[in-house]
């Protein structure tokens, strides 16, 4: 069978509706789909793991609720010895070649389906997302590098903030991408903020 | 009702799952079977200060230990279950 | 016309036009409903509860309990809606309720005849004869008699939406407190939210002729909205209510964003809940004038003197054109003075205490007033409004006024309802007459008059004070304010609860037509708490809460039983503050949106292929798939289970929990988890296991794979994914924490799919070509790891159905490519999809127990694997599991089941009897779990938990279900009714 | 004096100065043959049937506050016996008996109204699970039907049929079933109790047990002085712990608080109480006109008597799920009450472990319709010192021994009953 498989995003159908361009007072969006993530969970030693993170990546792994970034792989602190990990433009493997690199030190489940994952961009992003979640998203409190699991809508999320953008990122599960979908596209017309694509994907 | 998780912060309490007093402990395994029993119904239910668990389901997904006012609800601390006792 | 010609917070350039029962009427841009009636004379606007009796507005604010409309129509129309809250739009349509056929002429004010018998809690007494007439006809009767407005019963066709909102100090009110107490906080740097009910800050100064800072009051109130507005550490929001405090410093407010619109606009929504989570707040909330007792006091034409003075100042409409004011307090000479500068006729103040205070004789004098100190109003008197008076002088001689309005004003009751939602408890205070709350829940400061101080200077100081220690007690530091300069106003008052020699009803409660007599009977009764008085007599019980008139019904009782209000208290007032529509709570989760939905990735794929989808949780799944020469349901399910069982069939079972379970400690955490051994499973090996509650009860099952020695992927039914993850924290975070186990939710990483059937493994094998899948290399309940076109890719030998069978996992991304493959190459297999009732009825022809049977209430005993329970090892459930009542041999156990006349139709949840038993409870001995039409048996057969269980195969029964009208005859048999040896399933 | 609207007429014409208190506020006066602490709606019923079917002469009732302060008077009013498992359905059968005869009986109107309780299902394993339930209740003699979509949708056409996330398949229906006013339930008991001379003694908080040199309870320590008993039976429900603990003894109890929530007065809307299978929301229309509502227990322990905003949300999203047409109709007044939630669901009524003390505890959500049958059954154990035979399988040491009766199969996890 001499077939390519293509992926398919979570939201795709709901993107691809959209118009392409932006104006005043609108998201721009798009659904993460070149990167792979995986769960990485500390089998105990945790400063051996930073250790071996630091060296591998660059990266000082966060002891608490945070995402540091490397500009292509990041470290998301989700719970207390448990990161989600990030890779921009990776491969199916990916996850697997972690599990390898940090045997023995930590256990890694790939989640790179798991996860849909919502790239949000602009100045309403930070009213839109505390519409739906209880987290204080005020810049002196949630700034870039900050992150959360949480609840919006009543599904499960994952925020993290990139930049001042403010650009934030939302994972969640992907069965639930079309009641996620119409809470965010209902909380936005209501707050009379439409939602564009986000051209291209930019590395950060 | 505010949540004050070791590792996520302060969150609202529809975050988590309760699971009830903290303070019976599993017997070991040849305790017998009303140690069993002790453990799994009997209650103290104070009215007062309790030592419970909660579950982050929503969050980090850590068992915590809430001690909290069952009177005023007041809560005046949180700790993650593992590495504490109740 | 009632509007004066100028003055109020009106636009007279704006006029509106609006509709009042079927009457065509006009007011300004910035009028209430109430105050445009008012503006146009309308007297009469509703009837009370019980007595139906006629009713006008008696106040300005949402403490209405008389001016009860529905606005707007159809879908849209909202009973109960206070008229004095409503801001007037153009085109607003309300009519008055509680009333047939008309407002003016309303054939249920016969009650008030009867109201000699209908006094407090009379049906209790009465219509218990015969006692089938209570459904049929009294009951009926009485509860068409009560009620008030009409709801719908169209869908609610507005949105609602939700928010969060974080801030270091919540201010609730923007009067002169709220406001000071704003400014003081926010030019500390402090995070301030600013909530008002109204959609003008402001609070009474826009209802008060004041001066503050040599101006008058309302141009300090828009200088300070000015300077908050641009300040960006404060929100405000207006036209919303804080309705209740809640732990941990969380306040709910609703925010009407769209009810002053005839309708909102597309996709805005109606109103907003919002969450807000505060470390500070500061109650603002002012406080509420109490009414006076006289015999007829609800008479239309009788308002409280504070709002006689709202609607001339703020809206410049008069209510009457002979006015009297009756007292006993110093603001109702204030509301005379602000009267007469806008150019009232007030022809007499009635002030019942001993002397009017200073000053009030000269002003009288000059507007030419006059005046009746030491003088009570004992009756009023009108038909469907005021026309006169009679007062009582206090050497006892009777005078008698004529008036069109009544201005009262008995006194003022701090609100603070919020401030008692977390259990404080108000006090009573004998320097202000009124109940305070002296101890307030951590971080809330109550300021201005709902701390019972109610002048002017007071508030601003109060509120400056309150809004500055909050801020500093946070770590900011204030800078220094200069409290304005205001105009003076006295605030002194005398209580006054009852009035002797009424020749008419004293209204304590207006709405509910509580009277002082209803008050004395029930404490006569002994109905003598505050608890009891208002559940015997419904006191504050009404759609006001009581804001009116509950702390003078108090103080009746308190007189009644030679107490003081300080001994017998007041009602510990819960939220809501001021009733929430229902929709707010919900929003968006209604209807479709109830609960979010899950998709697996094949959903596409399933509904292009005619899926019919079922709820299975949250998850959408497919039921089964329609094809046109199917002709029902039955025929689609059996053809499924056919072809699988002839064939091959592809299912997707992603909504299975799956947990990747790792670490050195994995094998033996999972031995502690099911009551089975996983430590000893091979690698590349899967095994089918039994969890148990600790009260040894079974809690859930599933195959757990071996993937690498520190690496189990653990499986779980769909209903339970999320408690068994919950579960496995549990147990590796609390009970055993010692245990080097991780643990992690992979349940959406993969997309899973059964392909079973004779020629399951013909089809994987197209699929994947480079895999030896034969008996011998890859035998019943083996898994192996694969690469799959470039992606990683899980197959498991696993089989529900009894069949040769496979599973196959690849990530989510990729399930939809998977099933159009799995399908396209066996198509010259004949392969089908089949959907959730196929798949039952291949478990059931197996006697797998499913969710019916997992019933929380069955043990593994019961459903045949007992002898699985290792005794070599400690498990959860393992010690309470062999419990008397859990081992006792007459547990009903699993069995099957068939209709003794193999054409009968076989239900799930009948109950299981002796043939020729009678229909007894004694009788029982167990009931169907499960049913299916099977295609292999011909027939309908059933699973059934039967007590006895395996020792009555061969007996003849009955599945009695009376609910359904069924007795069928049934024969037991084993539970296993395709291939009992398993051989298929090795094939 | 007898209640009837001839009384009612004579009042009228005497400006009501016949009438006397409901019941006397005694003060105590021991001893007593039982002393019951609690002067909720099931202790004051089982005093009234002491009196009255027992014939037992001194019989006192203990109130810490006022009668019927605590969980009798914050419920939602629903009776009914549509339940399936054994020992709670013939129990709860009976206190629908009992309902059915109540206010000829104390001569008071409760306004027991029977307008049915419908709980909706929504897919094939629910409706096979009311069945199951629906058919126990036939072969217990109790009126029982299973009714399909079209016959609930003319039952209550405003539902939301066509719109749902989880459509409405058909119900199981107990015509039987209903409301009854709370208070007068309290009232009406006390009244007629105390008319059979029981003592109700309020403000009269226990603080202690008194107990005899080997042990038996013979008496309680009270804010009112020392009061002597020769049974002592506790009705508590809501602290059943804490004054169990004051005897030495731990429960299989948790105190719960459960939210309930009322709506303004409307015209009359709603035929019966309807429950929604597929989220927490149940509802009723009291006399006045206001929807009653409510849902699941915040479940956390709590002695409070007031909740949080999630459940406030999660209730009233289910109620728009079900009838959208609600919106705006607005909640006017919300309540919590302290559930004695037991580790099975459903109550016990025993001797306790100390001899002269019995139990009546762990109502869970059961406890205001099984106020009549709580009683009567309480009374029967607290004269004869024997259960009786429809509340027989109530006991304490079912925990120890298995017999559980778990109605929702949730096991000992109290808040999810």
């Amino acid at each position: 069978m001499a077939e390519i498989i293509i992926p398919r995003g979570a939201f795709e159908l709901h993107l691809r509706d959209l118009p392409p361009v932006s104006g005043a007072n609108t998201l721009k969006v798009d659904e993460r789909l070149e990167s792979a993530m995986a769960t990485v969970m500390s089998r105990g030693d945790n400063a051996a793991l930073a250790a071996r993170i630091h060296d591998a990546f660059g990266i000082v792994l966060p002891s608490g609720p945070q995402r540091v970034s490397n500009g292509v792989e990041a470290f998301i602190g989700v719970g207390p010895g448990v990161w989600l990990a990030v890779f921009e433009k990776a491969g199916p493997q990916r996850a697997s070649k972690l599990a390898a690199s940090l045997a023995g030190l930590a256990s890694v489940a790939d989640q790179t389906s798991a996860y849909a994952v919502l790239r949000i961009t602009g100045e309403a992003a930070r009213e839109v997302l505390s519409r739906g979640a209880f987290i204080d998203f005020d810049p002196s409190v949630f700034g870039p590098g900050s992150a959360a699991v949480t609840t919006i809508s009543h599904i499960g999320v994952s925020i993290w903030r990139i930049d001042d953008a403010p650009t934030f990122e939302v994972a969640l599960f992907r069965s639930y991408a079309d009641s996620f979908w119409h809470w965010l596209t209902t909380t936005c017309t209501a707050l009379g903020v439409g939602l564009v694509r986000h051209g291209g994907s930019a590395r950060i | 009702m505010r949540i004050p998780c070791p590792y996520c912060g302060e969150r609202d309490g529809a975050e988590f799952t309760y699971c009830g007093d903290a303070s019976p402990v599993r017997p070991a395994a040849d305790a017998g079977e009303a140690a069993f029993v002790d453990y799994v119904y009997m209650r103290s239910n104070p009215a007062g200060e309790i030592s419970e668990h909660w579950y982050h389901g929503q969050g980090c997904r850590n068992w915590l230990i809430v001690k909290r006012n069952t009177r005023t609800h007041v809560i005046s601390a949180a700790m993650l279950a593992k590495g504490s006792a109740p | 016309m009632n509007r004066l010609e100028s003055g109020g917070l009106i636009d007279r350039g704006k006029p509106l036009n609006f509709v009042f029962d079927g009457k065509k009427l006009a007011g300004y841009e910035g009028d209430t409903l109430a105050s445009a009636l008012v503006a146009n004379g309308v007297r009469l606007v509703g009837r009370s509860f019980k007595y139906h009796r006629p009713r006008g507005i008696l106040t300005a604010g949402s403490e209405e309990p008389n001016a009860l409309v529905t606005l707007r129509t159809g879908a849209r129309s909202e009973p109960n809606t206070r008229a004095t809250s409503v801001q007037l739009f153009e085109g607003l349509v309300a009519e008055s309720q509680n009333r047939w056929p008309t407002l003016g002429f309303d054939l249920m004010s016969l009650n008030n005849l009867l109201s000699p018998m209908f006094t407090a809690g009379f049906y209790y007494k009465t219509f218990m004869w015969p006692a089938s007439f209570w459904e049929k006809v009294y009951e009926p009767l009485i509860r068409r008699a009560a009620g008030l407005g009409k709801a719908s019963t169209q869908p609610d066709p507005d949105i609602y939406d939700k928010a969060h909102a974080f801030c270091d100090v919540l201010v609730v009110g923007s009067g002169p407190a709220g406001l000071s107490a704003a400014l003081a906080a926010s030019q500390a740097k402090a995070r301030v939210i600013l909530v008002e009910d109204d959609w003008l800050l402001g609070g009474r100064l826009l209802c008060e002729d004041q001066d503050i800072d040599g101006a008058p009051a309302v141009d300090w109130v828009r200088r300070i909205e000015g300077i908050l507005t641009a300040m960006p550490n404060v929100s405000m929001l207006r036209r919303a209510t804080v309705f209740g405090a809640y732990d941990g410093g969380t306040f709910g407010a609703v925010e009407r964003i769209a009810d002053h619109l005839a309708e909102p606009k597309p996709g805005v929504p109606r109103q907003r809940l919002w969450k807000i989570c505060a470390k500070r707040t500061i109650l603002a909330t002012g406080a509420i004038e109490r009414p006076l007792p006289f015999g007829g006091n609800d008479l239309p034409g009788i308002m409280m003197a504070a709002a006689v003075r709202a609607y001339a100042t703020r809206f410049a409409a008069l209510p009457g054109n002979e006015i009297v004011i009756y007292t006993t307090t110093d603001s109702g000479w204030a509301a005379a003075r602000d009267l007469t500068g806008c150019g009232a006729n007030i022809t007499a103040i009635i002030d019942a205490r001993a002397s009017a205070p200073k000053g009030a004789a000269r002003f009288a004098a000059s507007a030419g007033i006059r005046v009746f100190e030491n003088a009570v109003v004992v009756d009023a008197s009108g038909g469907r409004r005021l026309r006169s008076l009679k007062l009582r002088s206090a050497d006892g001689k009777i005078f008698e006024l004529t008036a069109d309005v009544l201005a009262i004003s008995g006194g003022w009751n701090p609100v603070m309802g919020i401030g008692c939602n977390l259990g404080s408890r108000p006090v009573w205070s004998d320097a202000i007459h009124a109940f305070v709350l002296a101890n307030p829940p951590a971080g809330m400061t109550l300021a201005g008059s709902a701390a019972g101080r109610f002048s002017l200077a007071e508030a601003l100081d109060d509120g400056h004070r309150a809004g500055a220690a909050a801020a500093a007690d946070l770590g900011f530091s204030p800078p220094p304010t200069k409290i304005p300069p205001c105009s003076e106003d006295a605030t002194g008052s005398m209580p006054l609860w009852h009035v002797e020699g009424a020749k008419q009803k004293v209204f304590v409660d207006f709405q509910h037509d509580v009277t002082d007599a209803d008050i004395g009977l029930a404490a006569q009764e002994g109905f003598r708490s505050v608890e009891h008085l208002k559940r015997y007599t419904t006191l504050g019980m009404a759609t006001d809460q009581g804001r009116l008139g509950q702390v003078n019904g108090q103080a009746l009782l308190a007189r009644h039983l030679g107490k003081t209000l300080a001994e017998t208290g007041t009602i510990l007032s819960r939220p809501p503050f001021l009733p929430v529509a229902i929709g707010a709570f919900a929003g968006h989760h209604r209807e479709m949106n109830f609960r979010p939905e899950r998709r697996t990735a094949s959903h596409d794929w399933a509904a292009e292929n005619g899926a019919v989808f079922v709820d299975s949780g949250p998850w959408k799944r497919a039921q089964w798939f329609a094809i046109p020469s199917d002709q029902d349901w039955l025929d689609s399910v059996t053809r499924e289970a056919t072809a699988v069982r002839a064939s091959v069939g592809v299912c997707d079972v992603s909504t299975l929990g799956k947990i990747d379970i790792h670490g050195p400690d994995a094998g033996i955490f999972l031995d502690r988890l099911y009551i089975n051994m996983f430590s000893t499973l091979a690698v590349g090996k899967a095994r089918y296991g039994v969890m148990l509650r600790e009260d040894g009860f079974v809690l859930d099952d599933g195959t757990t794979t071996r993937l690498a020695d520190d690496h189990y992927f653990m499986t779980t039914t769909t209903a339970n994914a999320v408690k068994i993850m919950q579960h496995v924290d549990y147990c590796r975070q609390v009970l055993w924490p010692e245990l080097n186990v991780q643990a992690v939710s992979v349940t959406e990483q993969w997309a899973q799919f059964a392909v079973a059937g004779p020629n399951s493994r013909l089809l994987l094998q197209k699929v994947f070509p480079d895999l030896d899948l034969s008996n011998d290399a890859f035998p019943y309940m083996s898994a192996i790891a694969v690469t799959w076109m470039g992606v990683p890719a899980r197959i498991f030998r696993l089989s529900f159905s009894g069949e040769l069978a496979f599973e196959v996992a690849v990530p989510a991304r990729y399930g939809d490519a998977l099933v159009r493959i799995l399908m396209r190459e066996g198509r010259d297999l004949g392969v089908v999809a089949y959907g959730t009732e196929a798949l039952g009825v291949l478990r059931i022809e197996k006697g797998h127990p499913a969710g019916n049977e997992l019933s929380g209430q069955t043990t593994a005993t019961d459903l045949g694997f007992g002898r699985m329970m290792s005794q070599k090892k400690d498990y959860v459930g393992r010690v309470l599991a062999v419990r008397p009542a859990l081992t006792d041999p007459m547990r009903p156990s699993l069995v099957g089941l068939r209709p003794a006349a193999r054409s009968e139709r076989l239900r799930g949840g009948a109950h299981i009897l002796p043939l020729s038993s009678e229909n007894r409870a004694d009788n029982d001995l167990g009931y169907v779990t499960s049913v299916a039409f099977s295609p292999m048996m011909g027939s309908w057969i059933g699973l059934g938990l039967v007590s006895g269980g395996q020792g009555r195969i061969g007996e003849r029964l009955r599945a009695y279900d009376p609910v359904r009208n069924g007795d069928v005859e049934i024969e037991i048999c084993s539970p296993v009714f395709v291939d009992p040896e398993g051989v298929r399933v090795r094939g | 004096m007898r209640y009837s609207i001839f009384a009612l007429a004579r009042g009228a014409l005497t400006k009501h100065r016949h009438w006397h208190p409901a019941w006397r506020d005694a003060a105590p006066n021991g001893p007593y043959d039982v002393i019951i602490v609690g002067g909720g709606g099931h202790g004051l019923a089982t005093a009234y049937y002491l009196a009255k079917i027992h014939g037992v002469k001194k019989v006192a009732v203990l109130e810490r506050g006022w009668i019927g302060g605590g969980n009798a008077g914050r419920n939602t009013t629903i009776i009914r016996s549509n339940y399936g498992l054994d020992g709670n359905t013939q129990f709860y059968e009976w206190s629908m008996k009992l309902w059915e005869g109540l206010e000829q009986d104390l001569n008071y109107n409760a306004m027991v109204s029977q307008r049915g309780v419908l709980n909706l299902y929504h897919g094939d394993a629910q409706r096979d699970a009311y069945a199951r339930r629906g058919n126990a209740m036939r072969l217990h003699g109790v009126d029982a039907e299973l009714v399909d979509r079209d016959a609930v949708r003319s039952m209550a056409p405003f539902l939301n049929f066509d719109a749902a996330r989880f459509p409405i398949q058909g119900g199981l229906l107990q015509r039987r079933g209903g409301t009854a006013r709370h208070d007068a339930v309290v009232w009406g008991y006390a009244r007629a109790a105390s008319n059979l001379g029981v003592d109700i003694v309020q403000n009269c908080e226990v603080t202690g047990f008194v107990r005899s040199p080997e042990g038996r309870m013979i008496g309680v320590e009270t804010t009112r002085g020392k009061i002597m008993g020769g049974k002592i039976g506790m009705a508590v429900a809501g602290h059943s712990s804490q004054v169990a603990e004051m005897a030495g003894l731990r429960l299989p109890i948790e105190s719960h608080v459960l939210q309930a929530f009322v709506t303004e007065a409307l015209k009359p809307l709603l035929p019966g109480v309807i429950t929604f299978g597929a989220g927490h929301f149940y509802v009723s229309q009291s006399d006045k006109g206001g929807l009653v509502f409510g849902g699941d227990i915040d479940g956390y322990n709590s002695y409070a008597q007031r909740g949080n905003l999630p459940v406030v949300e999660d209730v009233c999203e289910g109620g728009m799920a079900l009838m959208p047409m609600i919106g705006r109709v607005r909640m006017l007044r919300s309540w919590g009450g302290i559930m004695d939630m037991s580790m099975d669901g459903s109550p016990i009524i025993d001797r306790s472990p100390i001899d002269g003390l019995y139990l009546n505890a762990g109502w869970c959500y059961g406890g205001f319709k099984a106020t009549p049958a709580s009683g009567w059954c309480f009374a029967h154990l607290l004269a004869r010192d024997e259960p009786h035979p429809v509340a027989a399988s109530f006991r304490l040491d079912r925990f120890a021994t298995g017999r559980v009766i778990d109605e929702k199969g949730q096991g000992a996890q109290p808040n999810l009953h």
